[in-house]
């Protein structure tokens, strides 16, 4: 029995657009639209989508930056959705995230040491072995005790993402987010971040959240992935079978539009019309039917019902209900 | 939200700061200074004193009194200027067209002068002129005005005098035995506007001979602001991405400069000399008085040497309401010039 | 040949000294080809394609170097000729943008604009209102061309108001309403989405084959490069590391750092397993000596330390490494 | 860590001193800065304080002289002598509104900006208010009401100068509360007052240090304005702009009496302001790279 670290059910949320002579709410962003999906323990669980796919917000939500108009956050099978006070701080000892840009997820003006010293005095560990810690946690991602003694602007992009990855191993976590890791890294530098997190999930089997737009990095790092378009999940199966066996129309053309550095691949591409729905109309029937060569009335009339395709393999979309 | 939209919620916005601003100035005149001040003096009756006290509504409560003081703003009933033997309103209203007069003189200069330095200044960023406009500017911001005019005064007015050359007026708004000769119906109170229509064109100019020192002396003290505001909005706006298109494809550069830099550039600059035009407007204090300006800031700089706290207040209100005002349309214009803006 | 850069150096001046940009640049571009400028952050790609256009920012410097265009030496001419120069024979389609229109003009104003100064029947015109009517025809036709959804209604409208695609279709419309020889397209799909920069690649390669023109085009996605290129130059520290046809680079790579690149790409093609290269970008104040890559290199030998690797014919690419050309 | 501290503080130092070196503006402005300073520090030591006090009717209104360099003043005393006395007021009004608004300003700024909702609708609204006024005139109507003194005067200075502050901190709150290394702190369960005054604050108030710096000698004018149209202190705390005020009365017997101390207030202020405008630079970030 595989015991699942986080599940959320049903998410939305809806960010009121103020506005008018009164500044009332006169509209919203549908950033998430019922969105449910598990992390299990020990696992990646890759999120992936394009800008405005909502998957940002579902990591803040989870991590209990931003509240979700509705649904409910399960943590190790408690609900954690409204937790305040103390239960919190309980709760972000156990969860945390990384995210894309590590120069502007440090303080510029602490250094590695006092930034990695604060999170343990604020979570009163290893009182008095502090710096032992903290010296610990820096060779853990690769990393020695001199740089503890470094601005973020004195260390370099994979460094600086190397130190925000321990700042989040301080608090002795078993779930993280990570938000698009390894966006502002060069590749050569992303691939050690990524071998990084993989080795410090196979030593200490932490479950991780993957949120990213890079297919690659996905099939690279995760074992289960679900696919966002426009707030809404569209897809969900194990990472290898998704890649084999696509079926929503978008994740197949997701997958069609990457550029492969591979020159002697000639595939036929599909190039998508149009651009992604606005985010303040409500999503009511399927998100894609502007933009899906697949598109029957039913879809623009109805939400397509979740379809069980076996091998844990979900898809949205009416074409295979 | 549309433009119009955004414009009644920033009247809607104002009233409420409007509110603060009558209730400040009643905590200020009511009860921290003694508002008998003026109705008060050595000659009255000890036992009169309650009976005054009842006539001006002292004895109500503070709320009570706030309310009637309100009244007394909304119906003009601003109470009795000593300096002026005129009610405060009147006497405020009368000088409001000098004021007005020298602010849009001065603005006219600041603006010629600022806008223009500053973009030289940016387009020669680092070189000799730019250096030497940066002091002029600085220079300006840390003037004291009492000094510069003065000064001015001194320089242009007495020494020529005295050697026996001609010199500049600096007192008032218009020769007095001139304006006897020629004298100009008041329709505007904007003297030179008025002896214009009217055809009178040597208290036009005479007038505006008697303008000349005082707008320069306000001038000098925003030029610096502005062209610190244009040289540096002017160069942010030339390193932009969107100047590196309009290179890109082959636009000439003194189009890119002067139509596509410019406009962008403008927009804090038109937000500044808003603001510098609101606070002309509300009273150049210092300056017309040691001009002897006959405008709002002479009389309650007058009001003050007399402890004449009804007009200082009213002064206060007023000047507070106009500052407001052209803030507000500022604003408007600001969202108007710039399609960005998210209100 | 239309263009050839040859030895190319660029110096930026900043408060922390000499940054070394550019040591040398050298490729050629002929006429109709497509080449892809790969590299990572601070290689100097787009210093590069600054330099082709002579925009680069006021504290940078060409120490030395050609930039021959059909024949003539950009570096030679007047800014005048220049001007005319960019706007008519190469344009430029930036990374991000957002940034690259400007934000208190309609769209209208600012394509008409370019087409009144560089058109040359446009230009030819008397009447002002007539240029006027026909630039917008032509701006119109142009953003036909580029699939753009009601174009009239996007030329009253000002860019915040767009989307970042279809900025982009604007500022390739532009581009290509000059009719240049050469496109430059310094990350010009990196700020879209994937399913975004599959359409403005698509519309690119069909421009591009409609004119036959040659294109530059400069990005960090190898992807990218292997779809749309038929040469493929590697950048490293300000230099070009290797050159070659794409395949060649792309399939066996000479140059141990595009061997490197290569094996650090996650990829959805095939199962891999990563290996990143150690170290970082060296810092371009204080370059190491010799060549550039030595203090990441697996191969790295005495020589690599001390002098910079010629280029050297291997197999059909260029590379400039002390492995190969028998020394 | 402190030695790194320090460490990391000098290299800045020697980063700003070399920017500064190549701008000989900022050079001079320094130059004024420190003059100004020292004059305030050691004025009671450099002439006898009891000038101020003195009268000396036979001298009085008398034009520069070898004795007097810059002539006498009505009363007699040395318009030297009562210059440098003067500075110190000039500096201790300057500091103490600059402290006090700021101080202010923080508080009221950061409370606003981080916290946001209906605190801030509040708060802002309150400021708002107090920035309808035009400064000069807010500042006369107070001091007219308290009445003539030294502590009134920078008492109505503060009152008018928080405001614009609080404005710029809030605004300053908002922009660096949207930055992940605060979602981060959050995240690490970091209390908000931490988060406000050890992540935030240091990030905020670093390019304010050019408004601070300029707006010394804003005070400074303003405060002399005041004093000029006789809402100043008392002659004997002779602040410049009361120094200056006595004379204009006397302008065209005695010219020398306004035209010193005025000299002075614009050296001050053209000091502060190259200072600032020189720190502008040194704060620029792009200029980092």
């Amino acid at each position: 029995m595989v015991t699942e670290v986080v599940k959320i059910e049903n998410l939305t949320k809806h960010f009121p657009i103020v506005g008018g002579i009164l500044q009332k709410t006169i509209g919203y962003v549908y950033a998430v639209n019922d969105v449910t999906m598990s992390v299990r323990e020990g696992e990646t669980h890759g999120l992936v989508g394009e800008s405005g796919s909502g998957k940002t917000t579902v990591g803040r939500i989870i991590v209990k930056l931003t509240n979700p108009t509705s649904g409910r956050i399960i943590f190790d099978g408690e609900d954690i959705t409204r937790v305040k006070g103390e239960a919190l701080r309980n709760y972000r000892r156990k969860v945390q995230m990384v995210f894309q840009d590590p120069y502007a997820s440090m303080n510029p003006r602490m250094t590695v040491k006092s930034a990695l010293l604060e999170v343990m005095k604020i979570h009163s560990m290893h009182k008095g072995s502090e710096y032992e810690y903290a010296t610990k946690l820096m060779e853990r991602v690769g990393m020695s005790e001199e740089h503890l003694y470094r601005y973020p602007h004195e260390l370099s992009g994979g460094q600086r993402q190397r130190v925000v990855i321990a700042r989040a191993l301080s608090v002795e976590p078993k779930f993280i987010v990570l938000d698009e890791p390894t966006a502002s890294l060069d590749v050569s530098v992303q691939a050690q971040v990524l071998d990084l997190l993989k080795e410090l999930q196979k030593q200490y089997s932490y479950s991780y959240l993957l949120i990213t737009h890079n297919l690659a990095i996905i099939k690279y790092i995760s074992h289960r992935t679900t696919v966002m378009y426009r707030g809404v999940w569209v897809e969900t199966a194990p990472t290898q079978e998704l890649f084999k066996n696509p079926q929503h129309p978008y994740t197949i053309a997701l997958m069609s539009a990457v550029p492969v550095p591979d020159p002697t691949l000639r595939r036929e591409k599909i190039i998508l019309k149009g651009e992604p729905p606005n985010p303040i109309e409500k999503v009511v029937a399927c998100p894609f039917q502007d933009r899906c060569p697949y598109v029957m009335d039913v879809c623009r009339e109805k939400m397509p019902p979740d379809t069980d395709l076996g091998s844990e393999h979900l898809v949205r979309c009416w074409l295979r209900a | 939200m549309k433009l119009y939209e955004y414009s009644i919620r920033r009247i809607f916005l104002l009233i409420f700061v409007l509110l603060g601003v009558t209730i400040l100035t009643f905590y200020l005149s009511r009860i921290v200074l003694n508002p008998l001040g003026a109705y008060v003096t050595e000659r009255t009756r000890p036992e009169a004193i309650p009976a005054i006290e009842k006539r001006l509504g002292l004895d109500k409560p503070f709320y009570i009194q706030y309310i009637i003081y309100l009244q007394d703003l909304v119906t003009f009933n601003w109470g009795w200027s000593r300096v002026a033997h005129m009610p405060v309103i009147e006497a405020l209203f009368y000088r409001f067209p000098a004021t007005v007069e020298l602010a849009i003189a001065s603005f006219i200069i600041i603006i010629l002068v600022g806008v223009p330095l500053g973009i030289i200044s940016a387009l020669k960023n680092n070189s000799v002129v730019d250096h030497a406009i940066r002091i002029f500017s600085l220079t300006g911001i840390s003037i004291p005005v009492f000094w510069l005019a003065l000064t001015l005064q001194y320089s242009f007015s007495y020494l020529p005098k005295v050697a026996g050359l001609p010199s500049l007026p600096s007192n008032g708004r218009v020769d007095a035995l001139l304006y006897q000769q020629y004298p100009v119906n008041r329709i505007t109170g904007l003297m030179i506007f008025d002896s214009l229509i009217q055809g009178n064109f040597i208290i036009a100019s005479d007038a505006l001979l008697h303008l000349i020192l005082p707008a320069m002396t306000l001038a000098f003290l925003s030029i610096g602001a502005v062209t610190r505001v244009a040289r540096s909005s002017m160069l942010e706006v030339l390193r932009q991405d969107y100047i590196s298109t309009a290179r890109a494809y082959g636009l000439p550069e003194r189009m890119v400069i002067y139509k596509y830099a410019l406009k962008n550039a403008m927009i804090p600059v038109t937000t500044l000399s808003g603001l510098l035009f609101g606070g002309l407007l509300a009273g150049a204090i210092i300056t017309e008085s040691i001009f002897a300006f006959p405008g709002m800031g002479q009389l309650t700089v007058f009001a003050i040497s007399s402890n004449d706290s009804y007009t200082i207040m009213a002064f206060t209100v007023l000047a507070s309401f106009i500052y407001v005002l052209i803030n507000l349309l500022v604003d408007i214009v600001y969202a108007k010039l710039d399609p960005r803006i998210k209100y | 040949m239309l263009l050839s850069v040859r030895d190319l150096i660029v110096e930026f001046y900043t408060y922390r000294g000499i940054v070394h940009a550019l040591n040398g640049v050298s490729f050629d571009l002929d006429k109709g080809e497509v080449l892809g400028l790969a590299g990572e952050t601070g290689s100097g790609k787009s210093v590069t394609a600054f330099s082709i256009q002579r925009l680069l920012p006021a504290n940078a410097k060409i120490v030395s170097g050609k930039i021959v265009f059909d024949g003539v030496d950009l570096l030679e001419l007047s800014e005048e000729k220049m001007r005319e120069i960019r706007g008519q024979r190469i344009a430029t389609i930036f990374q991000d943008p957002h940034t690259y229109l400007n934000p208190v003009f309609k769209i209208e104003r600012q394509f008409l604009d370019v087409l009144k100064y560089n058109d040359p029947e446009i230009k030819a015109l008397e009447n002002k209102k007539e240029a006027e009517r026909i630039a917008f025809e032509k701006a119109v036709e142009m953003l036909k061309k580029v699939k753009m959804p009601a174009p009239e209604r996007v030329l009253k409208m000002y860019p915040h108001e767009l989307s970042g695609g279809m900025k982009q279709r604007v500022l390739l419309a532009m581009a290509y309403s000059l009719t240049p020889d050469l496109i430059i397209a310094d990350e010009a799909t990196t700020a879209l989405d994937v399913t975004i920069q599959a359409q403005v690649l698509e519309i690119m390669k069909e421009l591009q084959k409609e004119k036959n023109l040659s294109v530059l085009l400069i990005t960090h996605d190898l992807g990218v490069i292997a779809e749309n290129c038929q040469k493929a130059a590697i950048m490293y520290a300000g230099r070009v590391v290797e050159i070659g046809d794409v395949k060649k680079v792309l399939i066996s790579p000479k140059h141990p750092y595009t061997q490197g690149l290569l094996k650090a790409l996650p990829r959805t093609d095939k199962e891999v397993e990563l290996v990143g290269i150690p170290g970082t970008v060296p810092d371009l104040v204080n370059p190491p000596t010799g060549c550039a890559f030595n203090l990441r290199c697996p191969y790295a030998k005495e020589i690599c330390r001390t002098k910079v690797p010629p280029y050297t014919l291997e197999e059909g690419s260029t590379v400039a490494c002390y492995l190969y050309g028998g020394k | 860590m402190k030695s790194r501290q320090t460490r990391m503080f000098l290299m800045d130092l020697k980063f700003a001193l070399t920017l500064l070196r190549k701008n000989k503006l900022v050079v001079s402005g320094f130059v004024m800065v420190l003059f100004f300073i020292f004059l305030a520090l050691f004025g009671d030591f450099i002439v006898d304080p009891n000038i101020a006090k003195s009268v000396d009717y036979p001298n009085a209104l008398k034009p520069p002289s070898w004795e007097h360099p810059f002539g006498t003043d009505d009363n007699g005393r040395d318009i030297v002598a009562m210059v440098v006395l003067a500075a110190k007021y000039d500096l201790a009004i300057a500091l103490s509104v600059i402290l006090a608004s700021i101080g202010v300003g923080i508080l009221v700024g950061s409370v606003s900006g981080y916290f946001g909702g209906i605190i801030d609708e509040v708060i802002m609204r309150i400021t708002d208010i107090f920035l309808a006024f035009p400064g000069l005139v807010l500042a006369m109507a107070i001091a007219t009401v308290l009445g003539r003194s030294f502590t009134n005067l920078m008492l109505a200075l503060i009152i008018v100068w928080w405001s614009g502050y609080a404005r710029i901190m809030r605004g300053q709150f908002i922009s660096e509360r949207e930055k992940p290394y605060v979602a981060a702190a959050k995240i690490l369960s970091v209390p908000s007052w931490r988060i406000i005054f050890r992540h935030i604050l240091p990030n905020a108030i670093y390019p304010m240090l050019v408004v601070l710096t300029m707006d010394m000698g804003g005070v400074i004018l303003t405060a002399a304005g005041l004093s000029f149209i006789g809402l100043g202190p008392s002659p004997f705390e002779p602040e410049w702009g009361s120094l200056a005020s006595r004379g204009a009365v006397y302008l065209f017997q005695a010219p020398w009496i306004i035209f010193f101390p005025g000299i002075m207030i614009l050296f001050a202020c053209l000091g502060f302001n190259l200072v600032g405008d020189g720190l502008r630079d040194v704060l620029d970030p792009r200029l980092r790279r």
